[in-house]
């Protein structure tokens, strides 16, 4: 395949990849906040957000377990999985949603004409869709990233990893003449957790924090009976 | 591409500047022929018309080079054989080629005999401190991710996509600038073709 | 040559009868296709204001992602059915009671295709940028992707509309070349045209009838593969209720359920009101309700096979979606649902005397066609409502802005019926008196 | 061939009684040809005739266009990847299933179509065979049509016709008028191109509400900010290594040859336009400059040079005034 022959400054593609510990995230949103600001994600309000619409590329999944008063709330980070082999690709008929040489499940806006086929066959219900047009009340819309579109009424969207930073990430290097060093590239929600819960880099550099950090024990995938090969590890709950 | 796909294809560039590409094709036109070629018109205006109800109208894409003040490339890059860089500075260290600011118009303007009525209003606009409104010509769609830096470190020329400004008096777009045409290069120069490379 | 003289002489009362149809309506007539266009206005205007606002105006929501549009666009693509099943697979048999009825049904096939691809339509989200699923040589030099099912859906229903619509046309062919030699005023030169020069030699009937032959087996197998593939949208994907191999030939089925419902109601209203009652038949009601008991028996298997496996799997995922059917939140619909098509056509329709009347089919295929929109929704709804992760769940019933669509879309499609009936002969002229021959020969 | 206006046709109404068979051998006893004589009825006759058409025509054609079909679905379904490139992931785009439905319906598609047209084609001329239409036998009658026949023939032909039982015979001349019923597909296929004139014209997000580049200025940057990405500054040290590198004569190349010249004598092309001559570099008057001094000038401007303070970075300059400092001094005797 094309793939195969792509041009990078290395001779090994990258595979990005992301670990979540369960065990150190404390549900703040942080990390919801972060991806909001830098991902141009638009702002539904409390009308919509009630009808089940609020777009968040990532959201903390909360389950509560046990019975009051010995109740205890559980947090899981859920992003786009970026699986290896998505069931959101192969469905989407105007090729908007494909596989990315470095893996990413990319999704291209001005593609998509929204019949939202893969939002159906996302396990993870990680795809969001634009219900209407997007609104920034002044001025807000000046803090939008220039480097990200805004989406429009009756597209899907999604996780990108922040592909913009892995873009300039990778060109910064290429300018510098060196390889992507671990730790140059951080989507804004590694970026923001206050207690790293989230680290992101390349699977394919074995000596990267997160080729080492999904090789521990306690890590799993999310639905991984599914297999979709997500590019997202988990790991356990230290109490579990 | 236009000349590696002229013998199969003929280009017909719509209102809005796109090219469709259409299978070359003649055939003996009758009297009915005619007529449907009638009907052809008639509902080509209407889808047109349709068409052109969603398209808001970028005034760039399609715009005259009708600036404030009457440029020549042909005269400054062409007679003076300024570099391109001169005027556009940050072509190769940023995604934009950038236009010049008034200040470096001047550093050459304030030092020559200010005849032509051209020169005579960019001095007003500097006695005034009052920017120039170039009008654009060259623009891309803002959600694809272009950027001059890196095509200049993989040495293109601006030629390449600009076409010879030294040779032209205006500067028409000398390239569609459309997705076909980014892609073909791209194939012929084996860089990236992922979709991520340019859409953002 | 043996004619009997005796059928031959039907014919010009044949010619007036079933022309009869085709002279202008009365006041009644006006007003109701007055009362449709309004509601069909009133369709239209939803939508463009979706289209202006945004897909917001529906009440999906993630992970509800289809629902309304799609569940109508299986519903109409089943309706469709009506027409092949009753048409191609009776003229296969070779079973002489379908000529009556076959135009009837044929008509409903064309205009349900219609109906149903205006759903896609009102689906996607940028329907502005449909032509994104046509491959032709464009600048962006991409083509849309085959690989997903909605585009062998495309495919199928593009060759299932042109099949279909060739194959009402072709019987039509003498029947228009009668009207444009009997009916004057400004349909003649649209009948002229449409009758192709018709003459009634014996090579055109040979060739007609040839076409006839060939294209008849080749639409029974659109027929059956256009829902298969419809079937395989919902079966190739992940989704827990929806991921399930029997899924293609239930929908084949219940497509021919509702269809033949249908027909049931476009029988009894054309006969009542154009007095066709010596042509349609008590016996055609009585053959058509043997075939819907045969439907909704099939249909009923597939479906207790479906959710008997389901319920012994015992897979969490899948009992999420059983226990909202059978007593959560979709309970009261999908009992409605059982009562509709399964329950009150097996108890009336296995009674002869029932189905000897017509009013009463009339009902019953309206039961089963409300019942089959229902299903619809439920086989849409409850599976995307209970998505593996449960953080997720969620509810849905459709806004105004979806129901007006619908409703919109119905009055289009009655509206269309209605005009059509105007415009073609209603009961196949040829075909009857060739009926009429051979019955008369055979007794 | 015999010129039109000496030939007639001949249309006889027949009640459906009437004994075809023995009508068509006797006009063919005559000395009519088969291919001149058609039988119209308002329903199929059952009755095999003897006018000759090759039974097996449809189904080849049917089976040609059902092979050409399933060609057609092979291109579209893998065509993207045979046409155009796509980067998938290393993801294959063809699969063998999805080929097979996509041509299963292009197949039953193009057969039904092209059988459809054959049909249309045969029984448009088929039409050409009959003398005219006659409308009277959709009332239960049969029509016997005998075109193209001479003068002489023609009583013959009328007296065959009567003894048959015929109710009316017309003769009608034999240059027929054109029948209604022009087929028009080429306008239906070239509306179907207009729908494709749409492609292109909406142009979504393609206007963003963010910030773009060389867009004007909305809000004017916070006092005391610094932009994100200031260039970089490399110290005096480094300087000697990067003095004649390629970097410094692409500099001089681009800011000082318009003005100075390539060899730096003052001479660029830009000079015959000026107020005064620009400075040769090479004279000794800049020759006795040291580097900062140069850098000095460079940065802030001299008489009618600019400066060039906001136009390059500081290390951009300290290469310049490096790489003039380095000129090698003027060696022709006229000097400025």
């Amino acid at each position: 395949m094309s793939a195969d022959q792509e041009k990078t400054p290395e001779a090994r593609p990258h595979r990005w990849q992301m670990v979540i510990d369960l065990d150190r995230c404390t549900g703040c949103e942080a990390c919801v906040v972060a991806c909001h600001a830098e991902n141009n994600i638009r702002i539904s309000g409390a009308q919509e957000a009630a009808e089940g619409r609020a777009i968040n590329w990532i959201r903390i999944e909360r389950y509560w377990e046990g019975e009051y008063p010995d109740v205890k709330a559980k947090f899981m980070p859920v992003l786009c999985q970026q699986c290896a082999d998505a069931p959101c690709e192969p469905v989407c008929p105007v090729y908007a949603s494909y596989h990315t040489p470095e893996g990413l499940n990319a999704q291209v806006y001005n593609r998509c004409i929204g019949v939202r086929y893969c939002g159906n066959n996302c396990p993870y219900t990680a795809r969001q869709f634009n219900w209407f047009d997007p609104h920034w009340d002044p001025p807000l819309q000046e803090q939008l990233n220039p480097d990200v579109t805004v989406r429009q009424n009756g597209i899907m969207e999604k996780c990108t990893f922040c592909v913009q930073r892995i873009r300039q990430g990778k060109e910064q290097a290429e300018r510098e003449g060196r390889p992507v060093r671990d730790g140059d590239i951080t989507p804004a929600c590694v970026q923001s957790c206050p207690t790293t819960a989230l680290v992101f880099g390349d699977g394919n550099d074995p000596a990267s924090q997160v080729a080492q950090m999904s090789k521990s024990r306690r890590g799993f995938h999310l639905l991984e009976s599914l297999g979709t090969h997500p590019a997202i590890t988990y790991l356990k709950r230290l109490d579990e | 591409m236009g000349a590696s796909l002229g013998s199969r294809y003929i280009r017909i560039t719509g209102l809005c500047g796109h090219t469709y590409l259409l299978f070359h094709g003649r055939r003996h036109m009758n009297r009915s022929g005619w007529k449907s070629f009638g009907i052809l018109l008639l509902a080509g205006t209407a889808a047109l018309a349709v068409g052109l109800l969603y398209s808001k109208g970028s005034a760039d894409s399609a715009a005259q080079d009708r600036q404030p003040i009457p440029f020549s490339h042909k005269f400054h890059a062409g007679q003076l054989k300024l570099d391109c860089l001169f005027c556009h500075r940050s072509a190769h260290q940023s995604p934009t080629a950038g236009v010049p600011s008034l200040k470096l118009c001047l550093g050459c303007h304030q030092n020559m005999d200010a005849e032509k009525a051209g020169i005579q209003t960019l001095l007003a606009h500097w006695n005034e401190q009052r920017p120039v409104s170039w009008v654009r010509l060259q623009r891309l769609p803002d959600f694809v991710y272009f950027t001059h830096e890196r095509h200049l470190a993989h040495g293109l020329q601006c030629a390449t996509c600009h076409g010879q400004v030294e040779h032209m008096s205006g500067t028409p777009r000398a390239a569609t600038l459309e997705m076909g045409w980014c892609l073909s290069c791209h194939q012929q120069r084996g860089a990236s073709q992922d979709c991520l490379t340019c859409h953002k | 040559m043996k004619q009997g003289s005796v059928g031959w002489n039907d014919m010009p009362a044949i010619n007036r009868d079933l022309l009869a149809p085709l002279s202008p309506g009365g006041r009644g007539y006006v007003l109701l296709v007055v009362l449709l266009a309004a509601i069909v206005s009133a369709g239209a205007g939803a939508w463009i204001y979706q289209i202006e606002t945004g897909i917001g105006q529906t009440n999906l929501h993630p992970p509800i992602f289809w629902s309304a549009y799609i569940a109508s666009f299986v519903y109409w693509i089943g309706v469709s059915h009506s027409g092949t099943f009753i048409s191609g697979v009776l003229r296969l048999s070779k079973a002489e009671w379908r000529r009556p009825i076959t135009r009837i049904a044929e008509l409903m096939t064309i205009i349900s295709v219609v109906i149903a691809t205006l759903f896609v339509f009102y689906h996607l989200g940028r329907s502005w940028r449909w032509y994104y699923l046509i491959p032709y040589p464009n600048q962006r030099e991409i083509w849309p992707d085959f690989r997903s099912p909605l585009m062998w859906d495309a495919t199928a229903v593009l060759t299932y509309a042109t099949a279909s619509t060739i194959y009402l046309y072709l019987p039509l062919i003498p029947d228009f070349a009668l009207a444009r030699d009997r009916i004057g005023g400004w349909r003649r030169p649209i009948y002229a045209a449409l009758s192709l020069g018709w003459q009634g030699s014996q090579q055109q009937w040979q060739a007609l009838n040839t076409a006839i032959r060939i294209i008849t087996p080749l639409i029974v197998m659109v027929m059956i593969s256009v829902h298969s593939i419809v079937g395989y949208d919902f079966g190739m994907s992940l989704v827990p209720g929806w991921h399930t191999s029997i899924i293609a030939p239930y929908f084949v089925v219940g497509a021919v359920h509702s269809g033949l419902g249908m027909v049931a109601i476009g029988l009894y209203l054309v006969r009542r009101t154009y007095r066709l009652e010596s042509y349609i038949r008590l016996e055609h009601f009585d053959k058509l309700g043997k075939l819907m008991v045969a439907m909704t028996l099939t249909l009923a298997y597939f479906y207790f096979s479906d959710q008997l496996t389901v319920w012994y799997g015992k897979v969490p995922d899948h009992m999420a979606i059983l226990h909202s059917l059978m007593s959560g939140t979709f309970a009261v619909p999908q009992w409605t649902m059982i009562t509709l098509i399964y329950v009150l056509p097996l108890i009336t329709l296995t009674i002869p005397a029932f189905r000897h009347w017509p009013l009463g089919m009339m009902v019953i295929g309206l039961c089963i066609n409300v019942g089959m929109y229902i299903e619809r929704m439920l086989i849409l709804v409850p599976p995307l409502a209970h998505p593996r992760l449960s953080y997720n769940w969620s509810d849905y019933f459709p806004s105004w802005v979806e129901l007006t669509i619908m409703a919109g879309s119905f009055a289009l499609a009655v509206l269309l019926y209605v005009l059509a009936v105007k415009f073609v002969p209603i009961i196949s002229i040829w075909e009857e008196k060739e009926g009429h021959l051979h019955g008369r020969e055979s007794h | 061939m015999v010129e039109n206006h000496t030939r007639v046709g001949l249309l006889a109404l027949f009640p459906p009684e009437a004994d075809m068979d023995t009508s068509r051998r006797r006009l063919e006893e005559a000395g009519i040809r088969q291919e001149q004589i058609t039988l119209l009825s308002p329903i199929p006759l059952a009755a095999p005739n003897t006018e000759a058409h090759p039974p097996f025509w449809p189904y080849g054609i049917t089976i040609a266009a059902g092979l050409v079909g399933i060609g057609i679905g092979l291109f579209f379904s893998a065509g993207t990847a045979a046409l155009y490139p796509l980067v998938t992931g290393g993801k294959p785009i063809v699969a063998a299933p999805v080929v097979g439905i996509i041509s299963y319906e292009t197949m039953m598609l193009m057969a039904v179509v092209v059988t459809f047209v054959t049909m249309i084609l045969r029984i448009r001329r088929a039409r050409d065979l009959t003398v005219e239409r006659e409308a009277r036998i959709d009332d239960g009658r049969l029509a016997l049509s005998v075109r193209d026949i001479h003068h002489d023939q023609e009583a013959t032909v009328r007296k065959i016709m009567e003894q048959a039982g015929a109710l009316d015979i017309r003769s009608v001349s034999a240059d027929l008028p054109l029948l209604e019923g022009q087929p028009s597909a080429h306008v239906v296929g070239m509306l179907a191109l207009c729908c494709l004139a749409m492609a292109g014209c909406s142009q979504d997000m393609q206007e963003q509400q963010s910030y773009q580049s060389q867009e004007a200025p909305r809000l004017h940057s916070p006092s005391g900010s610094i932009p994100r990405d200031s260039r970089t500054v490399i110290s005096r040290e480094t300087l000697a290594a990067d003095r004649m590198s390629d970097r410094a004569k692409e500099l001089f190349r681009i800011n000082c040859l318009p003005c100075h010249g390539e060899s730096g004598e003052g001479t660029g092309p830009v000079a015959p336009y000026l107020k005064q001559l620009p400075a040769n570099l090479r004279a000794p008057r800049v020759r006795a400059l040291s580097s900062t001094e140069i850098y000095d000038i460079i940065t802030q401007g001299k008489d009618m040079m600019p400066s060039f303070l906001g136009e390059l970075s500081a290390d951009e300059r300290m290469v310049l005034a490096s790489f003039v400092e380095s000129m090698k001094p003027y060696s022709l005797p006229s000097q400025r």
